[in-house]
């Protein structure tokens, strides 16, 4: 793996079976796509309205009217479909959405996702992201460990909650991490990781089971 | 439909202080005519119900440098610095709707429903000051109907009765908020004869259309 | 006027403007699209999902997929709108329908409809008609002023109530009616009948204002 | 998708007591072949939600002739008058709904909202029994989102990832329940390969078909 955002993106991926209908969010979680066969049929939405989202266009053959949920060109693959907002978030809220991937700001001890303000300094508004957190059948968030220096996997989330719903799984640069009823469980090791570099990196408790393989990519 | 109007003669059609409806994501699929139109007016101290603010220059973006919105409902406003920066020097006052609930809300307004009753937000700063109904044992939180007094649209064609299609990512709010504007302006790119739009292929139905601009090219 | 029946279609039909989104209900209220001259513009709504209903086709041209609300095959006009169940009673509830007019079993002194139920004899449903009569911008009762020599313009509907809303008028084979918080008004008469004739075949209270003039068709 | 089945493949996913969306409005529109496979294989004791029940010979009329319907949730079913008189009987029972109300409760169910909040039925009997909520300072009928255990579409044409479209007035409640059926079985006129039905004229996304139904000719 080149970089920390590309070894997230590997592990999301593993995540990702045959025929799932898939949103990934801008920024990290978009860099999924890039470690999915073709073979497996997954259809990615653009909550902007589409399903089906194709690759980056040739460049002189961009399409004003064909854009991801960032705004950037987009293409679309065969047996695509066009849908206006009202059908897109009946399908994310709905549950006809198997999974979304989601950039977090911080998870906490419960698995409750952090991601769309920061009070007196950032307000860019929640977008997508509370109906995708809230209606998705399985959430997975794709982060850096910790920022600046601070872990990101807290004790109690000090930032504004996306949704009061338990993620199903956090995919790090270092650990890929489980939360349930009884908190959470660190699953995986990233390449070259120990336990004890995840524990001191990670605010909130972690369940450790006996076996703690590492990631394989 | 009641005929098409140069932009400058839609733009006209609006006072200062209306509600606006404007249609598009990121810019694609807005009315950016009819914004130019407002812009040279200028038509000030507006609401604006949009899912965002596209970035300066651009869409929405036009409006906000213009200093034309006085406040704005609106799920993102990330992409636009100066949307930002305006809000947090209380230029503008912002309320900030999941994406999902707001075009419900406005689906609502169109559709003379009660409001929404949804589960996105509760428990988070957004169940603030609201209703919650409980339904077969779950909560949801009651999100009311919005409405404007325009609701400014971007399509890819309209025939001359005002039906309209859409273009891939250009449907985003369009359609919705076709439903939810007292009068409903739309720009398509073209204005073709009647019966070149199949009734299959209209995704708003011209009976909802007050006026539309003349084509992109006229 | 050959009946009855063409009388009322007649009336009703002077009450339609240009440009008007009209829906007309089975049976008596659908002979009225015959008396609407196509220059005015006027698109028939069906509840069953089209915007522009047309004419019956020609015979050995009958489409399948395109039905009016009973069922019978039509036409469509040029401009029309294939809808779905959604978007029609999103259309209709949302008060873009200009005019719906329905027929009656019973109008009471408060001007409330009904006519979707006979308890204990006959349970059609109310279909489409509560959403008609609660969300249409003007509502118009096309009815028989009797039935079984009973008046259908009573003190109090016996039958269960179609909505709570007032309508706005009621045209039948003897009179014009209009309803308002003053209570029941006689507007016009028709060919022939004397104010007299009128009253003695209404349970319900009618105003009677100084000048009543005979309907004009 | 999970690929093309026979009609008595379809049926046999099928078990008594299941509960089914039926796509259609006086039969148009109605998934024919399924239902003339139900009736073959005599799959009973099924709760139905549709807008009617057709007449006899047509739709849902040979469900209800061949005695399999236990219960209704219909909004009209004066057309057919075995069905009334089997209701009036008590041989099935009925729950009426208004049209618009049923749409929306279908709608509800299929994307994750909580109910409906209308205006339609309050003050009459469809009101008994329900919760009234005031919003804005008027009252709405809270009604209950629906969902069944099967969707049963009929579509024009299906491509081979499930895209659907419809023709006219065969659209209906067909759309809409194609999003509130746990599993969905659409029977469509024609499958044609991926690529013939464009993006914008797609109205059900394959995403939400489990199941086709071999084509009409095939």
């Amino acid at each position: 793996m080149s970089d920390a955002k590309d070894l997230i993106a590997a592990r999301v991926a593993q995540e990702i079976k045959h025929g799932m209908l898939v949103n990934l969010g801008i920024g990290l979680p978009s860099l999924v796509a890039g470690f999915v066969p073709e073979s497996l049929g997954v259809f990615f939405q653009a909550e902007n309205g589409v399903i089906g989202l194709g690759a980056r266009p040739p460049e002189g053959m961009q399409d004003r009217h064909l854009t991801d949920a960032g705004g950037g060109f987009v293409t679309a693959v065969p047996g695509a479909a066009s849908i206006d907002s009202a059908m897109s978030f009946g399908l994310i809220r709905g549950g006809h959405l198997d999974m979304t991937v989601l950039g977090g700001l911080q998870v906490d001890a419960l698995g409750r996702l952090a991601n769309w303000k920061v009070p007196g300094k950032m307000v860019p508004g929640m977008g997508g992201a509370m109906d995708l957190v809230t209606g998705a059948a399985r959430v997975i968030v794709a982060m850096q460990h910790a920022a600046k220096g601070q872990s990101k996997i807290v004790m109690a989330c000090t930032l504004p909650l996306t949704s009061t719903r338990r993620v199903d799984l956090i995919v790090t640069d270092l650990a890929v991490i489980e939360p349930s009823d009884a908190g959470l469980t660190l699953r995986e090791r990233a390449p070259g990781i120990s336990v004890a570099e995840i524990l001191a990196a990670t605010e909130a408790p972690l369940i450790l089971p006996e076996d703690i393989p590492e990631m394989r990519l | 439909m009641k005929g098409a109007l140069k932009p400058h003669e839609a733009a006209a059609l609006i006072a200062p202080g209306a509600s606006l409806m404007i249609g598009g994501f990121m810019g694609v699929g807005t009315p950016e005519r009819m914004i130019d139109a407002l812009v040279t007016r200028g038509v000030g101290d507006l609401t604006v119900i949009a899912n965002d603010t596209a970035m300066p220059g651009r869409g929405i973006g036009k409006l906000v440098s213009a200093g034309l919105v006085r406040h704005l409902i609106v799920s993102h406003i990330g992409l636009n610095p100066e949307t930002q920066a305006r809000v947090i020097a209380g230029d503008i006052t912002c309320e900030l709707v999941p994406q999902g609930t707001l075009v419900e809300r406005i689906r609502a307004g169109g559709m003379g429903l009660g409001g929404v009753l949804t589960p996105t937000g509760l428990g988070t700063e957004v169940q603030d000051g609201k209703q919650v109904v409980t339904v077969e044992g779950r909560p949801f939180l009651v999100e009311t109907p919005l409405k404007a007094d325009f609701a400014l649209i971007a399509a890819w064609q309209a025939d001359y009765v005002g039906n309209l299609n859409y273009l891939l990512t250009a449907h985003n709010f369009n359609p919705i908020m076709a439903l939810a504007g007292a009068r409903v302006i739309a720009e398509p790119d073209a204005i073709v004869p009647v019966g070149m739009i199949p009734p299959d292929a209209v995704k708003t139905p011209g009976v909802l259309v007050d006026h539309l601009l003349t084509g992109a090219f006229a």
